[in-house]
C-alpha cells in the first residue's frame, strides 16, 4: 500500500514546547499524532440496526451497550457518532472491505473514511484544561466517563473525542483541518508546556 | 441557551444552526398547488410566546431537534428527535 | 413653539432655560381621527409628520405602547447609506438619502446627518468585482460610488490591517463618500415635534389590544385608553408586526422576528473617521460624536422577541471587529443591547396597502430600517394619503413572494435569517 | 487633596508594608507599596486631580475604591500595550507602571477647554440638538453646516486616546461546568461556597479584587471569635484544599446569559508590566453553572448639592476602604456630609486608623443617640439637620458652607458658617449591585425604606445573598448567605450538609438613609452634578422634564446621565429620585433603565479570545505545500486556500492564466479540485432521494456513470449544481460547489430528517477523504493511459461521463471522464493521503506532453470560453431559464422546487438571461460592469444587465465575458456597450451565445 501522508507530518517536533517545565510541577502533558489505518463509518436504519449492531459486535469482539459507549480492544474502536451511526477505527489496512461486505448484507451503509481524519492524542492531567479552551463540553469525568465519545468542535472545526483513560483523549479532526487545529492546540497547550512523543499507546 | 440533544445530551447552542419553523408541513410530492408550495415556504406564524422550531446539531451528532422554546423568555420547554429515529415515528 | 437656532439656546442660556417648552404634547385621545398610526417608532412618526406636512392631513393619531423612540429608532447602529445593487432598493433609498440631506432644516431639529462615507470592505478580487458591480449600479442611477484600491483605503482607515497576512487580507473598498450616520434619538424627537407643531397627536402609554372592524373593513383600534375609530389604520410596529396584525386576524405574514445585537466602547478620541464594514462576515462600525464605538454584525439567528441575544454572537463580533483593527483589541465594550428586527423573506421592506381594507402596512425592516426612516415614512404617507402606493414602493408589495419578484439583496433565498 | 500614608499600616489589608514599588503618573515619579490600587498609591503620594470631566473639563479626583470610579480615568501603558479609560481605583500597581491623565490639554493643571464652563448654561442637556443647523436660508438648505461643526466637536469630545498598534497580548477562552457559582468573594461569598462545597457540590468562586474577604478586609468584626479578617483568610484556605472548589480571583463575572452561563473575564497578567511568556494577558471564561450565588454586594450613593465635583469629595465608605485596607489617609481635615448611620462608622474606622474628623453634617432631622456617642467617640462637631450649600476651592476642595436644611421644602437656608476641610466624604444611601439579575429582564423592585432598587423575582436559578439582595450588616449577610446556599443546592438536587451558621460580634449598623437626595438652594449657586463623568447636574434632569423627556429611557439619552464609563452605578438612582421629584410622582412609578452586559468595561480581545489573530481556520487541500513551492499565490476560497496562478519569473496574473489555459486547449494541464464538496450518498432510497432534489432525472443513472445535476432551492430559483457518480447499486459520490458545500450538506440532511425521515438515506461528508485532480485536454487521456492500470481508457470502454475504477503506482483511484473546462477531461479521485504522490506520477506521466499546473484564474478562462455556470452566476437571483439551462428542469417528475418553479414571474418577459460578450475594441471587459446600449462613457444610460464572469480567451485572442442581460438570448449578434463607471472603463461589444468555444462539444464527447 502506499505510503499515507498526512498535513501534520514534520509540524509536530518532537521534545518540550511551551513553558519551561519547572521542576516542582514538571507537565506531564503529552500530544502524538498518528494516521489510524483504516477508519470506516457504519450507519444502520431503525429496521436494520438490530442486525447490523450484532454483526459489528461479532466482527470486532466488543459488545455495544449503546448511547455514547465506546468500547476498544487491540484491534478495533467503535465511537458511536449519531442515531445509528457508528466510526470505526480497526487496525488492519483492509478491514473497509470486510465491513462492506458484512454490514451491506445487512441493509446497511458503510463510508471510508481512513484519509478524512487525523488523530491527535493527548494526554496528562493537563489535557482537560487544555481541551476546555476552545471545547464547549464538559471533561470531568462524571460528565465524560473513560471509553465513551463525544462529538463535538472547536472554532467550527468539527471533530470526534475519545476518552481513552483518565486523562488521556484521542482526537479525530477533519484532515484539510488539521493544520488549523493543530495551530490552536499548539498555542493553547503551550501556556502549560508539553512535551511531543512519537507514540503513546 | 443550552439545548437538549436527545442523542448527545445538553449542548451549548453555538453547536447548533437554527433551521427555522417547526411546524411547516411541505406538501406532499404529487401536489401541485402553487398556493399550498406558496404558503409552504413563506407562511410564518412568528408567535411572541411558545415556538415549534428545528435545530440542527452541526457540531455534534448531526441530528435535526423539534423545539418548543419561548420566544420571550428563550426558555426552553421540550427538545425531540426528528428523522428516522424519531421517537414519533414506528421503529 | 419657539424655532430652535443658537440665538435661542444663549438667549435660554441667561433665563436658567426656564424657557424652553415640551418638545411633543401629551394629549388624550380623541374619539376618532381621520388616520391612526400604530407605532410610535422612528417609521410611525415620519409617516405622521408627512401625512400632515406634505398631504395636509393633520387630524393623526400616533398610537405608540411605550415611551416614543423606545424601540429600534432607539437602539440601532444609526448608519445611513443607500449603496444598495438592486434598482428598487436603490431607487427607494435614494429618496430616503434626498431627505436626510435638508431633514435638520425640514424639522427645525438637528439630526446630526454626517455624510462621512460608508466603505465596504473587499478581501479577495472576486469580491472586488461584485462590489464593482454595486457600484456601477448606483453611478448608473445617479448615486455616488466610488472603488478603492488597497492603499487608499489604508490612507482613509488608519488602524485597518493592511498588512496583507490577515485571515482575510484587504483587497480594497467600495466608498460611499455621500453616506454616514445620524443620531437616532433626535430622528425621533425631531419628526415627533415636527408633527406635533402640525397638530398631529401623540399617544404615548397606549397600546393597542384590538382592532376595530366592519366586516373586513379595519375602523380603528381597541387601546388601554380607549377606543379610537379612524377611516385609515396604518401599522408601522417592525418587530412586532406579527403580534399586533395578529389581533386583526392575520396570522401568517412572510417576517420572522430576530434579534440583532449592537455593542458601544467607552469613549475615544476620533480613531474611525466613517462608517467602515468588514467584508467576510457582516461586521459594521462608527463613532459616534461622543466618542464611542458604535457596532454591530449578524443576527444571532433565532426567533425572538426578548431584546436581548447571547454570547456566541457576541464573540463573532468581536473576533471580527479586532481582525479589522488589530489595534483595538485593548478597547473596551462599553455596553450591549438587543432590538427585534422583523426579518422579511428577501432582506427588503413591504410598504402597501391592505392586506385588509381600511388598513395599511409598513413592515420587513430586516437591518435597515434606520436608514430608511424618511423615505419610508414619506412613501406609507403617499400610499396611506392616495390609498396606493407610490411608484418607488409599488415593488415593495406584500404579493410579491407569491408572484416569483423577491427582492433579494444578497440572493439568500426565502430564509428570513439569511439576510 | 493632600492624602497621606499612616506610618505603620498594618499588614492586615491589601498591602505588603514591606514591598516598595515604583510608578509613574503624568511623567512623575512616585512609590507605592505591592497590593495598592493606582489610586491608593496616587492619594498615599498627595495627589489630588486625576483628569477632567466630560463636557466642562472640570478638574476630578478620585471618588470611590472600585469599578463604580466615574472619574479617575488614566490612560495605562505604551505602544501596542497602551489603553485608554482605565480606571485608577481597578489597576492593581506594579513596578514600572506607566500612566497618565486624558482628556485635557496643554495639561491637567491648565486645560484650555475648562473655558467651555464659560458657557454654562448654553451647554446644557440636549443644546446641540437645538443648534448647528445654520440659517435656514435657500442656499443653506442641507445639512452642510453641521457637517463642519462635527469636525471641531469630534475632536474635542471622547476621553482617551486608542492606539493604532497591534496588541501583541494573547487571549484565551475557558468553558468550566460547575454545579454552585458563587459570585463575589466577600462574607456572604465565602460562607455560601464553603457550604456548597462541603455538601459536595462542585463550587467556582469568583472574586473581582487579588485577595477575597471583601468588606472583612482589615475589619474589626469577630465571627467565631476570630478578627473577620483571620476567619476570611482561613475560609478561603479551606476553600483552595477543596478539591471541588475552583477559586477564580482577579475575575469579573461580566454578564448572565440564558440557561445559566455566565460569562466572566479574568485578568490573568494586568498586575504585571507584561504577560509571562505563553501566558494570555485575559481568559474569557464560559461559566455554564446549575445554580449561581449572586453576593456582590452594594454601591454607596453620593448625596447633590452645588459644588459637589472638587476633588478631595469622596464616597465615604471608599475613604474607609483606603484607610483599613491600603493604610491611606485622604486628608487631614476631614468632614462627613451624610443622610445615614453607615458613614459615623466608615469615620469611626478612619479615626482608628489615625484620621481627624473634623465635621459631621448630618441632614436628617434627628439621629440616634448611639449615633451620637460614636461622633463623640472620635471628637468630631456633629451638626444635626444641617446641610452644605456650597464648596468652595480652586483645584481641589478647601471649604464648605453649612446651613440649616428645611426637610419640607428640601432647601438649604444661607449657610451660617463655613468650614475648612481638604477631604468631604459623602454618604447618600447604597444601590445594592443587581445589574447581572436585571440582565435578562428581571424588573427589579423599590424598597421603600431602603431607598434602593432589590432584585426582582429570578427568571434563572439564581440566589441572592448579602448586600446585594438588601441584607446589609455582618450578621444578615452571612445568615442570608447560608440560606442561599440551602436553596441554591435544594434547587439541583444536592442535600445541603447540616452546617451551624458562624457567630458573629458586629456592630448593628442601620443603613436606612433618609430619602433626601439633592441639597436645593433658593437662589441657584453654581452647579450641583448627578453625572460626575458626563457633567449632568440636577438643572439638566428639571431641565429634560420641562421639555417633554419625562420617561427614564428619554432622560437617560437626552442628558447622558449613565451612559459614561461607570454606567450610572452612583448617578443613576439620584437621577430617577430628582426626576421622580420633577414628575411628582414616587421612584417606582418612574421604572428603572435596564442593566445591560457587561458588567464593568471588557477589552474586546479578551471576548475574542484566542481568535484574536486567527478569525477562521484555512482548509487546506493535500497538494497545499506544493503549489506553495511552485510559486502559486493562494488565496481565500470560502475558508479553502487555492492556488491563483503559478506565475513563472516576471509574469503577471494575466499572462500566467494565459499560458497556462492556452497549454491546456494545446496539449494538456492538471489542476488541483480536492476543496469540491463531495457527499457520499448509500442505502435503499439513495435513487429515489436524488431524484427528488436535482431537477433533472436521476432515477434511470446506470452504474458507472456520472451526470451533471441542478439542484433548485424550494423557492424554484438555482442552488447549486454538481456531478453525481453511480458507484454501485445503492452508492453514490455526489460533488457539490466549493462555496455551497456546507449549504447543501445541510440542505440535504434536513429534508432527510424533517420532510421525508422515511426515506433511507445516509449521508456522510467525505470532502476530506478524497484528493481530486482534473486532467484536461487533448493529450489528457494519453497522460492517464501512460500511468493507469486496470481499467481501458478507450472511448468505447470509457465513455463521456464514465466512471471507473483503477489504480496508478499502486494508488487506488477513481476516474471519471467528465469536463469543466470543454476539453477532453478527466477528474482522478484518490485517498487523501495519497493526494501528492498521485499528483507527483501525473506530472511524471504528462511531461511527455509538457504537462502544465494551472491555477483558479485558468480554470475560470476555460468555463467561461465554455459557456459553463459558476458562482458568479448562481448568485441566488437567477434561475435555470435565465441561464438557459430550463431544459434540465423535468416536467415529468416533482422534486425540491418542481412547483415554484412554474410561477409565471420565474419566467416573464424581461428577467436577465446568460449571454456572451466579446470585445470588439481590443479593450479588457473589467469584471463588474455593466451592460448598456450607449457608446457615451459620460452618459451611458440604463444598465440592461450586468457581467459575471470576464476574461482574456487565450482561444478567441480576445477579451470575453460571461453575463447576463434582459432579454439576453433574443439579442444575440447585437453590438452594445459596457461600462464600469467605478474602475473607469467603457467598450464595445458584441452579445454571442455564451458557449464560445466548442459549442457542440465534440473536444469533450471524442
Amino acid at each position: 500500500m502506499v505510503e499515507k501522508t498526512s498535513p501534520l507530518d514534520g509540524l509536530l517536533k518532537s521534545g518540550h514546547h511551551g513553558r519551561p517545565a519547572n521542576s516542582d510541577a514538571p507537565a506531564d502533558l503529552k500530544i502524538s499524532h498518528r494516521t489510524c489505518e483504516s477508519l470506516v463509518q457504519v450507519t444502520a436504519w431503525p429496521k436494520t440496526g438490530k442486525g447490523i449492531v450484532t454483526t459489528l459486535e461479532k466482527m470486532t469482539h466488543l459488545s455495544l451497550e449503546g448511547g455514547n459507549s465506546s468500547p476498544a480492544n487491540e484491534d478495533f474502536t467503535i465511537m458511536p457518532t449519531g442515531p445509528g451511526k457508528y466510526l470505526i477505527e480497526a487496525q488492519s489496512g483492509d478491514a473497509i472491505g470486510q465491513f462492506q461486505k458484512k454490514v451491506l448484507a445487512e441493509k446497511g451503509a458503510v463510508t471510508d473514511l481512513t484519509h478524512a481524519r487525523v488523530v491527535i492524542r493527548i494526554s496528562g492531567d493537563q489535557a482537560m484544561w487544555v481541551l476546555a479552551k476552545g471545547i464547549a463540553i464538559d471533561f470531568s469525568l462524571q460528565a465524560f466517563p473513560v471509553a465513551t465519545s463525544r462529538n463535538s468542535a472547536h472554532h467550527q472545526i468539527g471533530l470526534t473525542i475519545r476518552r481513552v483513560n483518565e486523562n488521556a483523549f484521542d482526537l479525530f479532526v477533519f484532515t484539510s483541518l488539521a493544520r488549523s487545529f493543530w495551530h490552536w492546540l499548539d498555542r493553547a497547550a503551550k501556556e502549560v508546556g508539553y512535551e511531543i512523543v512519537r507514540e503513546i499507546k | 441557551m443550552l439545548i437538549d440533544c436527545p442523542w448527545c445530551g445538553p449542548r451549548s447552542v453555538e453547536e447548533f444552526t437554527y433551521r427555522g419553523d417547526g411546524t411547516l408541513k411541505r406538501p406532499a410530492l404529487s401536489d401541485r398547488s402553487i398556493d399550498a408550495a406558496n404558503a409552504y415556504v413563506y407562511d410564518r406564524e412568528n408567535p411572541a410566546g411558545d415556538h415549534m422550531e428545528i435545530w440542527h446539531h452541526g457540531n455534534g451528532c448531526r441530528s435535526h431537534i423539534l423545539v418548543k422554546r419561548n420566544t420571550l423568555t428563550h426558555k426552553i420547554l421540550s427538545c425531540e428527535l426528528l428523522g428516522p429515529y424519531s421517537a414519533g415515528r414506528k421503529k | 413653539m419657539a424655532r430652535y437656532s443658537a440665538f435661542e439656546v444663549i438667549k435660554n442660556a441667561f433665563t436658567g432655560n426656564k424657557g424652553w417648552q415640551p418638545a411633543w404634547r401629551k394629549p388624550e385621545p380623541k374619539k376618532s381621527y381621520d388616520v391612526i398610526i400604530v407605532g410610535g417608532g422612528g417609521h410611525g412618526l415620519s409617516t405622521a409628520y408627512y401625512l400632515a406636512s406634505v398631504h395636509k392631513i393633520t387630524n393623526v393619531a400616533i398610537v405608540e405602547k411605550g415611551w416614543l423612540g423606545s424601540g429600534n429608532i432607539g437602539r440601532n447602529t444609526t448608519i445611513v447609506r443607500s449603496n444598495y445593487l438592486l434598482p428598487e432598493n436603490t431607487r427607494f433609498y435614494e429618496k430616503s438619502m434626498q431627505l436626510w440631506r435638508t431633514l435638520s432644516h425640514e424639522l427645525n431639529y438637528n439630526v446630526m446627518f454626517s455624510p462621512r462615507g460608508v466603505l465596504n470592505l473587499a478581501h479577495t478580487p472576486g469580491q472586488m468585482d461584485l462590489f464593482a458591480e454595486r457600484g456601477n449600479a448606483m453611478r448608473l442611477m445617479g448615486g455616488d460610488a466610488e472603488l478603492l484600491d488597497r492603499d487608499q483605503v489604508a490612507r482613509l482607515n488608519p488602524g485597518l490591517d493592511v498588512s496583507g497576512n490577515a485571515r482575510f487580507p484587504i483587497e480594497g473598498g467600495l466608498l460611499q463618500p455621500s453616506a454616514g450616520s445620524a443620531r437616532h434619538d433626535a430622528v425621533a424627537w425631531g419628526f415627533a415635534r415636527g408633527a406635533d407643531l402640525l397638530g398631529v397627536d401623540i399617544l404615548e402609554n397606549c397600546e393597542v389590544t384590538g382592532f376595530l372592524r366592519e366586516g373586513d373593513n379595519i375602523v380603528g383600534v381597541e387601546t388601554n385608553r380607549g377606543e379610537i375609530r379612524a377611516e385609515k389604520t396604518g401599522v408601522a410596529v417592525a418587530g412586532s408586526t406579527s403580534r399586533v396584525m395578529r389581533l386583526a386576524g392575520i396570522n401568517n405574514l412572510p417576517i420572522e422576528s430576530h434579534v440583532l445585537q449592537a455593542f458601544v466602547s467607552e469613549s475615544l478620541k476620533p480613531v474611525i473617521p466613517n462608517v467602515v464594514t468588514f467584508g467576510n462576515g457582516h461586521l459594521y462600525a462608527s463613532q459616534s460624536d461622543k466618542g464611542g464605538l458604535v457596532f454591530g454584525g449578524s443576527l444571532d439567528g433565532y426567533n425572538t422577541y426578548a431584546q436581548r441575544g447571547n454570547l456566541p454572537l457576541v464573540e463573532e463580533v468581536m473576533s471580527e471587529f479586532t481582525a479589522m483593527y488589530p489595534a483595538f483589541a485593548r478597547l473596551r465594550l462599553l455596553r450591549s443591547w438587543g432590538g427585534v428586527m422583523d426579518m422579511s423573506m428577501d432582506g427588503s421592506p413591504i410598504i402597501t396597502k391592505g392586506p385588509l381594507p381600511g388598513m395599511y402596512l409598513n413592515a420587513g425592516w430586516c437591518y435597515g430600517g434606520f436608514k430608511a426612516t424618511p423615505a419610508s415614512g414619506w412613501c406609507f404617507a403617499h400610499t396611506i394619503a392616495n390609498d396606493a402606493p407610490h411608484e418607488i414602493n409599488a415593488p415593495f408589495s406584500l404579493e410579491r413572494y407569491k408572484q416569483g419578484r423577491p427582492i433579494d439583496e444578497l440572493g439568500a433565498g426565502p430564509t428570513p435569517g439569511y439576510h | 487633596m493632600s492624602g497621606y500614608r499612616i506610618s505603620s499600616p498594618d499588614a492586615e489589608g491589601r498591602i505588603n508594608p514591606t514591598k516598595l514599588l515604583n510608578f509613574t503618573f503624568n511623567g512623575r515619579t512616585y512609590s507605592g507599596l505591592e497590593g495598592d490600587t493606582l489610586a491608593s498609591a496616587l492619594l498615599a503620594n498627595g495627589v489630588g486631580v486625576l483628569g477632567r470631566s466630560f463636557k466642562y473639563h472640570r478638574p476630578r479626583g478620585i471618588f470611590s475604591a472600585g469599578s463604580e470610579e466615574p472619574n479617575a480615568l488614566v490612560t495605562l501603558r505604551q505602544g501596542g500595550r497602551s489603553e485608554p479609560n482605565v480606571k485608577a481605583t481597578e489597576i492593581e500597581l506594579f513596578d514600572g507602571l506607566i500612566a497618565k491623565s486624558q482628556n485635557c490639554w496643554p495639561s491637567l493643571k491648565f486645560d484650555l477647554m475648562a473655558i467651555n464652563q464659560l458657557a454654562g448654561n448654553a451647554l446644557s442637556a440636549g443644546f446641540y440638538y437645538k443648534t448647528f443647523m445654520g440659517p435656514n436660508v435657500f442656499f443653506n438648505r442641507t445639512t452642510e453646516v453641521w457637517w463642519q461643526f462635527e469636525k471641531i466637536i469630534r475632536r474635542a469630545a471622547g476621553l482617551g486616546k486608542a492606539s493604532l498598534e497591534a496588541d501583541p497580548d494573547i487571549y484565551e477562552r475557558m468553558h468550566a461546568w460547575c454545579d454552585v457559582l458563587v459570585v463575589g468573594g466577600g462574607p456572604a461569598g465565602l460562607i455560601a461556597g464553603e457550604r456548597a462545597a462541603d455538601s459536595g457540590a462542585k463550587v467556582i468562586l469568583c472574586e473581582q479584587m487579588a485577595k477575597t474577604g471583601g468588606s472583612l478586609v482589615g475589619s474589626k468584626d469577630i465571627i467565631d471569635d476570630m478578627a473577620g479578617n483571620e476567619w476570611a483568610k482561613a475560609c478561603i484556605d479551606r476553600l483552595r484544599d477543596h478539591e471541588n472548589v475552583r477559586i477564580l480571583t482577579r475575575t469579573t463575572v461580566q454578564s448572565y446569559y440564558d440557561d445559566n452561563l455566565l460569562h466572566a473575564i479574568e485578568h490573568v497578567a494586568d498586575h504585571k508590566i507584561k504577560p509571562d511568556a505563553f501566558e494570555p494577558r485575559q481568559r474569557s471564561w464560559k461559566i455554564r453553572a446549575k445554580s449561581v450565588i449572586i453576593a456582590t454586594g452594594a454601591f454607596e450613593r453620593p448625596l447633590v448639592f452645588s459644588g459637589n465635583d472638587r476633588p478631595g469629595i469622596m464616597l465615604a465608605d471608599a475613604a474607609r476602604r483606603y484607610a483599613v485596607e491600603y493604610g491611606v489617609l485622604p486628608g487631614k481635615l476631614i468632614s462627613i456630609f451624610t443622610n445615614n448611620d453607615t458613614a459615623y462608622h466608615a469615620a469611626r474606622a478612619m479615626a482608628d486608623c489615625g484620621a481627624n474628623i473634623k465635621t459631621i453634617i448630618d441632614v436628617r432631622q434627628q439621629v440616634s443617640g448611639e449615633i451620637r456617642a460614636v461622633a463623640a467617640s472620635m471628637g468630631a462637631e456633629l451638626l444635626v439637620g444641617d446641610a452644605i450649600s456650597r464648596t468652595s476651592g480652586l483645584q481641589k476642595i478647601s471649604a464648605i458652607h453649612v446651613g440649616h436644611f428645611n426637610a419640607d421644602s428640601k432647601l438649604v437656608a444661607p449657610s451660617t458658617h463655613r468650614i475648612e476641610t481638604d477631604c468631604l466624604l459623602v454618604s447618600g444611601g447604597w444601590s445594592p449591585a443587581i445589574h447581572l439579575t436585571s440582565q435578562f429582564g428581571g424588573t427589579p423592585i423599590w424598597d421603600k425604606e431602603l431607598q434602593a432598587f432589590l432584585p426582582g423575582k429570578p427568571l434563572q436559578n439564581w440566589h441572592g445573598a448579602g448586600a446585594m439582595a438588601g441584607k446589609f450588616g455582618l450578621a444578615n449577610t452571612l445568615l442570608s448567605a447560608n440560606d442561599a446556599a440551602k436553596s441554591a443546592l435544594k434547587s439541583i438536587g444536592i442535600k445541603p450538609k447540616k452546617l451551624k451558621p458562624p457567630l458573629v460580634i458586629s456592630e448593628d449598623v442601620s443603613v436606612q438613609p433618609a430619602p433626601i437626595y439633592e441639597i436645593r438652594r433658593k437662589i441657584k449657586k453654581g452647579k450641583s452634578f448627578v453625572d460626575l463623568q458626563h457633567d449632568v447636574t440636577s438643572e439638566d434632569v428639571r431641565l429634560a422634564h420641562r421639555e417633554g423627556f419625562i420617561s427614564v429611557e428619554h432622560l437617560k439619552r437626552y442628558t447622558t446621565l449613565g451612559m459614561a464609563t461607570d454606567q450610572g452605578k452612583t448617578s443613576n438612582v439620584t437621577g430617577l429620585a430628582i426626576m421622580a421629584e420633577a414628575r411628582g410622582e414616587a421612584i417606582e412609578d418612574v421604572g428603572t433603565t435596564r442593566f445591560r452586559p457587561p458588567f464593568t468595561p471588557v477589552a474586546l480581545g479578551a471576548i475574542a479570545g484566542e481568535s484574536y489573530g486567527d478569525l477562521k481556520p484555512y482548509r487546506l487541500s493535500p497538494m497545499n505545500d506544493w503549489h506553495i513551492t511552485r510559486g502559486a499565490n493562494m488565496y481565500a476560497n470560502g475558508l479553502w486556500m487555492r492556488p491563483e496562478t503559478y506565475n513563472r519569473s516576471g509574469e503577471t496574473v494575466e499572462q500566467a492564466y494565459i499560458r497556462e489555459a492556452g497549454a491546456v486547449r494545446k496539449s494538456v494541464g492538471l489542476v488541483d479540485v480536492s476543496t469540491l464538496g463531495k457527499i457520499d450518498v448509500q442505502g435503499p432510497d439513495a435513487g429515489e432521494f436524488l431524484n427528488r432534489i436535482y431537477s433533472n432525472g436521476f432515477a434511470k443513472l446506470p452504474i458507472g456513470k456520472a451526470r451533471y445535476g441542478l439542484m433548485l432551492r424550494e423557492d424554484g430559483f438555482l442552488f447549486d449544481d454538481g456531478t453525481t457518480w453511480r458507484l454501485e447499486e445503492n452508492h453514490y459520490l455526489m460533488t457539490t460547489t466549493t462555496a455551497n458545500a456546507g449549504p447543501v450538506m445541510e440542505h440535504l440532511e434536513y429534508i432527510l430528517d424533517v420532510v421525508w425521515p422515511e426515506l433511507k438515506v445516509s449521508l456522510v461528508s467525505v470532502t476530506d477523504q478524497w484528493a481530486g485532480i482534473a486532467l484536461a485536454g487533448p493529450n489528457s487521456r494519453k497522460t492517464l493511459e501512460a500511468c493507469v492500470r486496470g481499467t481501458d481508457m478507450g472511448d468505447k470502454a470509457f465513455p463521456f461521463m464514465g466512471v471507473r475504477d483503477g489504480e496508478i503506482a499502486d494508488i487506488p483511484v477513481k476516474i471519471a471522464r467528465l469536463s469543466f473546462s470543454g476539453e477532453m477531461a478527466f477528474e482522478v479521485f484518490c485517498g487523501a493521503m495519497h493526494g501528492q504522490a498521485l499528483w507527483d506520477v501525473l506530472m511524471e506521466a504528462g511531461k511527455a506532453f509538457d504537462i502544465t499546473p494551472y491555477g483558479l484564474e485558468a480554470l475560470s478562462t476555460l468555463r467561461i470560453e465554455k459557456g459553463h455556470v459558476a458562482g458568479p452566476e448562481l448568485n441566488g437571483r437567477t434561475n435555470a431559464n435565465d441561464l438557459g439551462l430550463g431544459g434540465m428542469v423535468s416536467t415529468k417528475k416533482p422534486f425540491i422546487g418542481s412547483v415554484l418553479v412554474r410561477r409565471e414571474a420565474l419566467n416573464e418577459e424581461g428577467r436577465e438571461q446568460l449571454v456572451g460578450l466579446r470585445s470588439l475594441d481590443g479593450q479588457k471587459i473589467s469584471g463588474g460592469s455593466h451592460i448598456v446600449a450607449s457608446a457615451d462613457q459620460v452618459q451611458p444610460g440604463e444598465s440592461l444587465g450586468h457581467v459575471t464572469s470576464a476574461c482574456f480567451s487565450p482561444e478567441l485572442n480576445c477579451y470575453i465575458s460571461l453575463g447576463l442581460l434582459k432579454n439576453g438570448r433574443a439579442r444575440i449578434g447585437e453590438k452594445l456597450h459596457v461600462t464600469s463607471p467605478v474602475r473607469g472603463t467603457h467598450g464595445a461589444v458584441e452579445i454571442v451565445s455564451p458557449h464560445m468555444v466548442d459549442p457542440d462539444g465534440r473536444r469533450m464527447y471524442g
